[in-house]
């Protein structure tokens, strides 16, 4: 084994666990703050599969951006939600138990695939490389992104325009 | 054959249908046209027989016409007609009287509502009937055979209004549909094994090609029919309640001629049946029971046209029994000197009830039906004949057929044949005396005098003509006898046993005594020993009980046994089950329409666990 | 490159832009906004029509526009057309908002047409997730809020955590496969289909089109969604966005599910249950639209089996039964929307007395539901027979069996629909209804439409079996 | 098989005259009644001239299939728009004909939504006549289903007795049957291997074995079940009595005069023909439920009080007798099977127009609330009893023929069953005997005396079916003829 | 070479796995929008690993776009349940049951 390799299970190991606690945690803050934690470490791993790039981009738009998003509504709506059914048993044992098969039956599918033990040679995509690659081949697909994103705003926009109070019409 | 005659045969017969199509499309609205059309027409076809009987009265053979009818349907029907001695003495007997009860029913059906139906349905009965006495193959017979059955059931209900006419249309009916169905498949069961339903080719060569059992078979199935038609024991009790019908219908149909077209069947196929000595067996002993439970039966009828229905039913059995003795001839005869004497009785009864409004014959004498002259002496001389007095003409017939039960090894059915004729003769003379020297008259006058109306006229005139042939016909049975010869059908057994003859005169006579005992003679209570005896007199008057076993069997077994069963098969079990299965349906749309409002997190968890099944079902799918 | 093959696309994206700019600089006019928009959709079918024969690629083949593409994206163009002719009274959604409705319409047309002329995983996941997402903010946008809302959320969670799983699954078969354009697939899966995360990434990836097109277990959001939403907006997802899926996953199928029997299994099993699901919960309900709904799942199973067929027959089937489902969908929808001039939802019980009210809004329902029944000489009739026949051709004969029987359940709903329409009487005397007179032709059009193409489809056929010829990779 | 390409598109013009009826009545104005009326009877009249000509002209020596037309459809699938008559068809095309044009006269004094009615009912009577002139299985099962679906709301709508229940039940039940055929008919287009649901070649390719016993088998069972649902084949025939039972006058007529026609004629031409081998092996199964539906429909006909009842089990005893003629594999089987179609279907359409006009004049058909009727109404009671002898197999009447050759060939073939058959005309008599004696006969009741007879005008349909009764019972050679030239070649041309 | 690819996948399963879990059992929204987020970031690691194995840079551009769609879903979805949480005060799933 290898020092990444080591390092790849610390990593894992730390990111299922901290995503496992992130789950857990009543207080969505706690949560979302042990997500961060997974984000991190799955940056991590992006690092060591020869990404930096795009582990540059999970550490600044999902830890960064889109974990303070949810902190922002969390505590914007200030929800301690201290009624809510943490775990409901009649959610998660369900849940367990299809997860527990989905687990072995993933184990299986992943070990039965000719190929799946092909060792991940080391190789690392510069940003410089891989910006070229993405517009050379995606330029398509990074109009259609762009439009998307266009369309979130509006979208959220036009949510919030037409956010009525209860019982009062369409304009406010 | 000659065109001349094949154009005598059809006008004899086709004409009455025409007037039945006729009456019903045009004439409803005009009685006096529709009368006028039918007797018209059966006129015609009266003088037409009366030329062919003539014309083949020296004739060596049969005369047949034929033509391929449904030829493309699969099976090889011919039709046509069979115009040999026996067909033609038919025909003109059906013709004749057919004629003179038309010419009676212009008196008797005067202002009837339903005058021009009444002779419609007469005209269908006269085109069915003639054309079955003339008809060339089994199958054609037993088409017309259906009709008469069916012009039956029409003029039993005739006044259809009356709950038990229709009851008892409906009840003849049935009761010979049930006969049919066996002649049906008797038919089948020929056509199948023989190939051919012609009657002249069943009676040559082509039936003794078929195997005895089958012919056995064929034979008894076919005396289904006969059964039927002829109110035969056990299908019997049809033909009293047929009474119900108008008298010159009962006078026509259900004595002279329709029920006799069983015997008539049984003298057409005479040769066929003779074939298998087992069927003449069974037949001559379903004769047999027939005539004396019949006999019995109108030893303790108050119903005047009750009586002369058992009577009828009694003589055919009587007429079976002949053929079925071997006697041929002896039932031809018989049957054909019945006809006259059995519709004179009925038509002179018609006048009686027309005239007094009642059938109990009690009731009559003591309305003084002696003050009808004509219809007294007719009836009369019908009486007579019935019970075979000499020189009537059921005297001669009679003696015919007990000379062929005499030749018969077995002598318990001339016993049972000599029974018959002492009860017939007890019987009919208990009607005479008890309407004729009745114990108590309540109005002498009144209705005695003889009415003298167009009507009665119309009434009178067959009574005079049949009464005539009554007496006379009895001197005929040699040149019949003849005539009939011609059928190269010999009777099995012809041995002259005097002493049958005797005997059979002797108890008539006794019979007649012993009518005379109990009711005519002056001071007589009028109360026949049989009525002495409740439980017998209970179980003649209740026909052996016969109808509370059909009724019971209708009831239980068809009606509230197999006929419930299947309804509440269809509604229980398969529309239960249909029903259950949409309502599970709709059930399980609910169920499933329920499942698809669960909480949005259930929903996921089912998407979730259905790839996991999935990709579950790829490792399985493998092994 | 040659940029005129994508004509339609860059028409209907400056349209969309039109409508935003409008929305900036402009104060809303709903009837402006209506002419305007239906003058674009007009004029885009045109496009489409006219760019019927274009063939290439873009973005290397990113973008794919074949004879396929472009036969969808004429049937796309005519659905948006044919719904913003609905779209004369939006009561449903707030005047302030009618041009962001209209962008959001235009985009998402757009966002379909790219998918069906995606030719790489990345770009038909983009694609999906415009269209998506341009629907989310529709449903949501529905002025009753609890419903928009709530269906919206709805839509949205089953909408983003199929997402999940379809990119799970694009993550599975890439890294054993490998491939990412459409045509690699095509290469290089035929031998390699056996693998398990290959196929079972495959499926994955395929759960995503099948929440578009609403098929077992990814159906869940559609009643929900369809009773949530304003009338119009439920009628372009019955419509529209069922075409597209069709489009994008007989493609994907095509490509890289050929030859699996694990596959077709799996098509199997989900085909009967959506269309038992569907028909089975669509007893039991009482609002129309939700009702509608239920039916559309039972009709993704129906398209399922002509796409589990494989075969050049249940290709062509499968794009006759959309072009069924545009017009069948599209003349129910028809009939809710001219009865719901509120925009409320419709209750089977509100068609009481329709036959009065409107012979020909009545005899349009009657038309369309019995077409959605399947019964000739209608158009559902000839596309369910189409797959059929390409079903029994590989001998899933059962299978055509259980389908059959679902059609008689189907029956059973449609007929209650009918029964409300021409039978009941309602319990107030409800004034006639006077569609206008587009309307009116409209109805007609698309009732004779259904018939006719039900009766003379060859012509229709013809066109599917031409489409259907892309699809025949690797042959 | 001889086909006979017409010099006229004579089939067309029928399909096409009910097309423009249907068209015609849906222009008019929903308040012109009477004009609709007229119109609905000129155009059924038309059709019926045309089956009458075409009934006539059809050369009975030639044989085969005669005034074929054949256009291109769906060239891909090979489907073709082909016309034609043979032996089989004809009957039943002028049987439609007959029915057709009597339901129009038959509802004449029906006042509610009259245009619509109409135009259903045309929309039916469309789909009938496909049926039978079709010679494309795709077009047979278009053809079939659009005789179905009007159904629903014709009865829906202007029935009577639970008409929603039965209209529902009858509609599902007969669109079930059809989920049987359509996988069948496609599987035997795949199974001959010649990419065409023509029915001439497809029929060759099942004489000559092209399609495997095996699959002839499978393809048999399912398309006897799928049309023998709507025959009334025990034990699927419990829609047949309550949809009956539930329709309106006409269409009760059209339903048991021609609809049930419709499911033995696809069990002849589309189950048989197609797959002789099938059907020798599913035969005596058929013939099981055909003799069990006889004796079965006769019985439980018995217990019914509703007239309309009554003639519906007594369908399904008459349509069991067609089935036992189909299941017996012979020449007379096959024609008595398709006289017996044809004459049951006038039978009973005179029935059910004869009950309409008492049920439209008294206002109820339960047995035990009538009576007496003869005496207030007795041409029209004539009608109904003409009708129910027939019925009862009595000669004379066309029935009798059909029932005769069919019992002979069951004879032959199953005697047992044929005995059992033969026992079911005491049953039949006895229940149609009661309903004509409580219904026609005793005294009249106080408040139907009062109640007019059929005039000369409403007489009209009743008495061409009764004179056709007569007429085809007189002289049954003239429909034997035609069947004939259908039934021999193929009976010949069987595979040993 | 660092790990086998399978061992990626199973890290990105068993994240999945997770995501999933949590998406379907805690009963509020936001957690639920946050389940979705692990199983995208999960498929994330999936294809980088995949890239690193086919040596292209196909996997990677996935990561990328599948950032910019996260980014999407968390505002668009933040949007949707911020709005019905100020109309019904609850991020309960199961108060979001008008729709039968």
């Amino acid at each position: 084994m290898t020092f990444l390799g080591l390092l790849f299970y610390i990593l894992a190991a730390v990111t299922v666990a901290a995503t496992a606690v992130a789950i857990t945690r009543r207080n969505m803050v706690h949560a979302v703050v042990y997500l961060i934690v997974s984000f991190f470490g799955t940056a991590m791993i992006f690092y060591f599969f020869g990404a930096p790039l795009l582990a540059a981009l999970e550490v600044i738009i999902y830890a960064g951006a889109i974990m303070v998003l949810f902190l922002f509504v969390v505590m914007m709506v200030k929800v301690d939600s201290p009624g809510e059914d943490l775990l409901p048993a009649r959610q998660w044992i369900p849940a367990a138990v299809f997860g527990l098969i989905y687990l072995v039956i993933a184990f299986l599918m992943i070990f039965e695939t000719r190929g799946a033990d092909a060792p991940l040679g080391l190789l690392i995509a510069s940003p410089r490389d891989f910006a070229l690659y993405v517009l050379q081949n995606h330029w398509f697909s990074i109009e259609v992104i762009s439009l998307l994103l266009l369309l979130a705003l509006i979208g959220a926009l036009q949510l919030g325009k037409s956010q009525t109070k209860p019982g009062t019409g369409d304009e406010t | 054959m000659a065109y001349p005659t094949l154009a005598a045969l059809i006008m004899a017969t086709f004409l009455p249908f025409a007037a039945f199509l006729l009456i019903m499309i045009f004439t409803r609205m005009k009685p006096g046209l529709s009368a006028r059309l039918s007797i018209g027409s059966v006129a015609v076809s009266f003088v037409c027989s009366v030329v062919l009987l003539a014309q083949n009265w020296a004739a060596p053979g049969p005369v047949e016409y034929s033509t391929q009818f449904l030829a493309s349907s699969g099976l090889n029907v011919q039709v046509g007609f069979l115009a040999d001695q026996l067909g033609l003495l038919m025909l003109t007997i059906v013709a004749a009287i057919c004629l003179l009860v038309q010419i009676y029913s212009l008196g008797y059906m005067a202002g009837d509502p339903g005058f021009s139906r009444y002779y419609a349905f007469m005209s269908l009965f006269a085109w069915a009937m003639l054309s079955l006495s003339v008809s060339r193959s089994l199958l054609q017979i037993y088409v017309f055979w259906e009709l008469v059955g069916l012009s039956s059931y029409l003029l039993i209900g005739f006044w259809y209004e009356k709950f038990s006419a229709s009851q008892a249309g409906k009840k003849a009916f049935v009761m010979t549909r049930a006969g049919d169905v066996a002649f049906f498949l008797g038919i089948f069961v020929v056509l199948l094994n023989a190939g051919n339903l012609g009657v002249l080719e069943l009676n040559g060569p082509t039936a003794t090609r078929m195997p005895h059992e089958v012919l056995t078979l064929s034979a008894l199935l076919i005396f289904g029919g006969i059964v039927g038609k002829s109110a035969q024991f056990p299908l019997m009790t049809w033909l009293p309640d047929a009474m119900e019908g108008p008298t010159p219908v009962s006078a026509l149909l259900h004595s002279a001629t329709m029920v006799a077209a069983g015997v008539f069947l049984f003298a057409r196929l005479f040769p066929f049946f003779s074939l298998s000595p087992e069927a003449m067996g069974v037949f001559l002993a379903i004769g047999t029971i027939s005539m004396l439970l019949a006999s019995t039966m109108a030893m303790v009828s108050r119903d005047i046209k009750r009586v002369w229905a058992y009577s009828t039913i009694s003589q055919l059995g009587l007429m079976i029994m002949g053929l079925a003795a071997g006697g041929y001839f002896a039932g031809v005869f018989h049957l054909t000197t019945h006809a006259g004497f059995k519709a004179l009785l009925f038509l002179c009864s018609g006048v009686f009830i027309h005239h007094f409004g009642t059938n109990d014959f009690y009731e009559l004498g003591r309305s003084g039906s002696r003050g009808l002259k004509i219809p007294t002496i007719s009836i009369v001389i019908a009486a007579a004949a019935l019970s075979g007095v000499p020189p009537l003409s059921g005297y001669f017939s009679k003696e015919s057929i007990m000379s062929a039960l005499a030749g018969l090894s077995n002598p318990m059915w001339l016993l049972a044949g000599l029974l018959g004729v002492f009860l017939t003769a007890y019987y009919s003379f208990r009607v005479m005396f008890v309407m004729f020297f009745p114990k108590s008259v309540e109005q002498e006058s009144g209705h005695a005098h003889a009415p003298d109306h167009a009507g009665y006229r119309a009434m009178t005139g067959p009574l005079v003509f049949l009464a005539t042939v009554t007496v006379l016909l009895g001197f005929f049975e040699a040149p019949i006898k003849n005539f009939l010869a011609g059928m190269l059908v010999i009777d099995l057994h012809a041995p002259e046993t005097n002493w049958s003859h005797i005997a059979a005169l002797v108890l008539s006579i006794a019979g007649l005594a012993l009518a005379w005992f109990e009711f005519g003679r002056r001071g007589a209570e009028q109360v026949g020993f049989v009525e002495k005896i409740p439980p017998l007199y209970r179980l003649f008057a209740e026909r052996w009980y016969l109808d509370h076993i059909y009724g019971l069997f209708v009831d239980r077994v068809i009606d509230r046994g197999i006929s419930w069963l299947c309804w509440q098969n269809d509604n229980k079990v398969i529309d239960g089950a249909i029903d259950e299965l949409a309502g599970g349906t709709v059930e399980g749309g609910r169920i499933s329409a329920f499942l698809q409002t669960v909480m949005i997190q259930y929903r996921l968890l089912a998407i979730f666990a259905v790839l996991v099944f999935l990709a579950f079902y790829f490792f399985f799918e493998k092994i | 490159m040659n940029w005129m093959i994508a004509a339609p696309e860059i028409f209907y994206f400056a349209a969309a832009m039109w409508f935003l700019m409008l929305s900036f600089f402009s104060k809303p006019d709903p009837r402006r906004e209506h002419l305007s928009s239906l003058l674009l959709a007009s004029l885009g079918v045109l496009v489409c029509l006219a760019s019927v024969g274009a063939q290439g690629y873009l973005f290397i083949q990113a973008f794919t526009a074949d004879i396929y593409s472009q036969v969808f994206k004429i049937l796309l163009s005519l659905g948006l057309f044919l719904i913003i002719a609905l779209c004369g009274n939006l009561p449903d959604i707030g005047e302030r908002r009618i041009q962001d409705f209209y962008f959001l319409l235009f985009t998402c047309t757009l966002a379909m047409m790219l998918l069906v002329s995606a030719g790489h995983l990345l770009s038909i996941f983009v694609s999906l997730e415009v269209s998506s997402y341009s629907l989310y903010i529709l449903v949501a946008l529905r002025r009753n809020q609890d419903f928009g809302l709530e269906a919206g959320i709805k839509y949205f969670l089953v909408g983003t955590f199929a997402s999940g799983v379809m990119l799970f699954g694009m993550a599975l078969l890439y890294s054993s496969s490998g491939a990412t354009y459409l045509s690699d697939m095509a290469r290089l899966l035929p031998e390699m289909i056996g693998q398990p995360a290959v196929v079972i990434g495959l499926v994955l990836t395929l759960g995503g089109f099948f929440f578009k097109l609403a098929v077992f277990p990814f159906h869940f959001w559609a009643p929900d969604a369809y009773q949530g939403a304003s009338n119009q907006v439920a009628a372009y997802i019955a419509t529209v966005s069922k075409v597209a899926a069709v489009a994008v996953i007989a493609r994907v199928v095509a490509h890289a599910g050929q030859e699996s029997t694990y596959l077709v299994h799996v098509l199997v099993i989900l085909s009967v249950a959506s269309m038992t699901v569907g028909n089975l919960a669509a007893i039991a309900q009482k609002d129309l639209k939700r009702l509608l709904a239920f039916s559309t799942i039972a009709h993704s199973g129906y398209i399922l089996i002509g796409i589990l067929a494989m075969n050049p027959a249940g290709w062509t089937g499968t794009i006759f039964y959309a072009l069924a489902l545009l017009a069948m969908k599209f003349t129910a929808f028809l009939v809710v929307i001219e009865l719901a001039p509120e925009g409320q939802n419709l209750q089977i019980d509100d068609l009481a007395g329709l036959h009065r009210r409107s012979p020909l809004l009545a005899l349009a329902l009657m038309v369309s539901l019995f077409s959605l029944a399947g019964i000739p000489p209608t158009i559902g009739f000839t596309g369910k027979f189409l797959v059929f026949v390409a079903a029994i051709e590989r001998g899933y004969i059962a299978l055509v069996i259980i389908a059959m029987i679902n059609v008689v359940i189907s029956l059973y709903y449609y007929l209650l629909a009918i029964r409300a329409a021409y039978l009941l009487e309602p319990a107030v005397e409800l004034p006639a209804l006077t569609p206008s007179m587009p309307i009116k032709l409209l109805a007609g059009i698309s009732t004779g439409l259904i018939v006719a193409a039900g009766f003379f489809p060859y012509p229709f056929i013809r066109i599917a079996q031409a489409a259907a010829q892309v699809l025949l990779v690797g042959r | 098989m001889h086909m006979e390409p017409a010099n006229f598109p004579y089939l067309s013009a029928i399909l096409g005259t009910t097309v423009a009826g249907l068209i015609a009545i849906m222009l008019i104005p929903a308040e012109k009644k009477e004009l609709i009326r007229r119109v609905s009877a000129t155009f059924s009249g038309i059709t019926l001239v045309i089956s009458l000509l075409l009934f006539f002209a059809y050369d009975r020596s030639m044989g085969g299939f005669q005034f074929v037309e054949d256009y291109s459809w769906i060239p891909s699938l090979g489907i073709r728009y082909i016309n034609g008559v043979d032996g089989f068809s004809l009957p039943n095309l002028l049987l439609t004909g007959i029915v057709f044009f009597t339901g129009v006269l038959t509802m004449w004094e029906m006042e509610t939504r009259v245009k619509e009615f109409y135009a259903l009912y045309f929309l039916l009577v469309t789909g009938v006549f496909g049926l039978f002139m079709s010679l494309d299985l795709f077009f047979i099962f278009v053809w079939y289903d659009v005789s179905l679906f009007p159904m629903y709301l014709l009865i829906a709508v202007w029935g009577t007795t639970r008409k929603e229940y039965g209209a529902m039940k009858l509609t599902l039940y007969l669109l079930a049957g059809s989920a049987l055929i359509l996988p069948a008919v496609i599987f035997l287009y795949f199974k001959s291997g010649l990419g065409t649901f023509g029915f001439v070649p497809l029929m060759q390719s099942g004489m000559s074995g092209t399609i495997a016993p095996w699959e002839q088998k499978f393809a048999f069972i399912l398309l006897f079940l799928g049309f023998g649902i709507l025959a009334g084949v025990w034990p699927f025939h419990t829609w047949s009595p309550v949809g009956h039972a539930a329709a309106p006058h006409a269409v009760s007529m059209v339903h048991a005069g021609v609809l049930m026609k419709i499911g033995s004629f696809g069990v002849l031409r589309v189950a048989i023909m197609l797959c002789p081998v099938g059907w020798s092996y599913w035969a005596p199964l058929m013939a099981v439920l055909a003799a069990i539906g006889i004796i079965y429909g006769a019985f439980a006909g018995l217990r019914q009080t509703d007239l309309k009842y009554v003639i519906g089990y007594s369908s399904v005893s008459h349509m069991g007798v067609v089935g036992l003629g189909l299941s017996t594999m012979t020449v007379e089987g096959l024609n008595g099977a398709v006289f017996q179609m044809f004459a049951h279907g006038i039978m009973t359409a005179l029935l059910f127009s004869s009950i309409g006009y008492i049920y439209d004049r008294t206002h109820t058909k339960m047995v035990p609330e009538l009576g007496g009727l003869s005496r207030v109404m007795p041409v029209a009671s004539t009608f109904f009893i003409v009708a129910a002898l027939a019925s009862m197999g009595l000669p004379g009447l066309a029935n009798f023929w059909g029932e005769l050759v069919v019992f002979i060939a069951a004879f032959r073939t199953y005697p047992p069953l044929g005995v059992i058959a033969v026992l079911a005309l005491v049953v039949t008599a006895l229940f149609m005997l009661r309903v004509v004696q409580r219904t026609f006969y005793g005294p009249v009741d106080e408040k139907f005396s009062k109640l007019q007879d059929v005039s000369f005008f409403l007489g009209v349909p009743r008495m061409i079916l009764a004179a056709v009764l007569v007429i085809v019972g007189l002289y049954p050679s003239i429909l034997f003829d035609v069947i004939h030239t259908a039934s021999a070649p193929f009976i010949n041309g069987l595979p040993k | 070479m660092i790990v086998p690819l399978s061992h990626a996948l199973i890290l990105s399963a068993i994240l999945f796995g997770l995501g999933v879990f949590c998406a379907v059992s805690r009963r509020n929204l936001i957690m639920m929008v946050l389940g979705i987020e692990i199983m995208l970031n999960s498929a994330s690691i999936a294809f980088v690993a995949a890239a690193l194995r086919w040596q292209n840079l196909e996997g990677q551009t996935f990561v990328l776009f599948i950032l910019a769609v996260a980014a999407t879903e968390v505002s668009v979805g933040l949007a949707i349940i911020v709005y019905a949480f100020r109309r019904t005060g609850s991020f309960d799933p199961g108060n979001y049951n008008l729709l039968k």
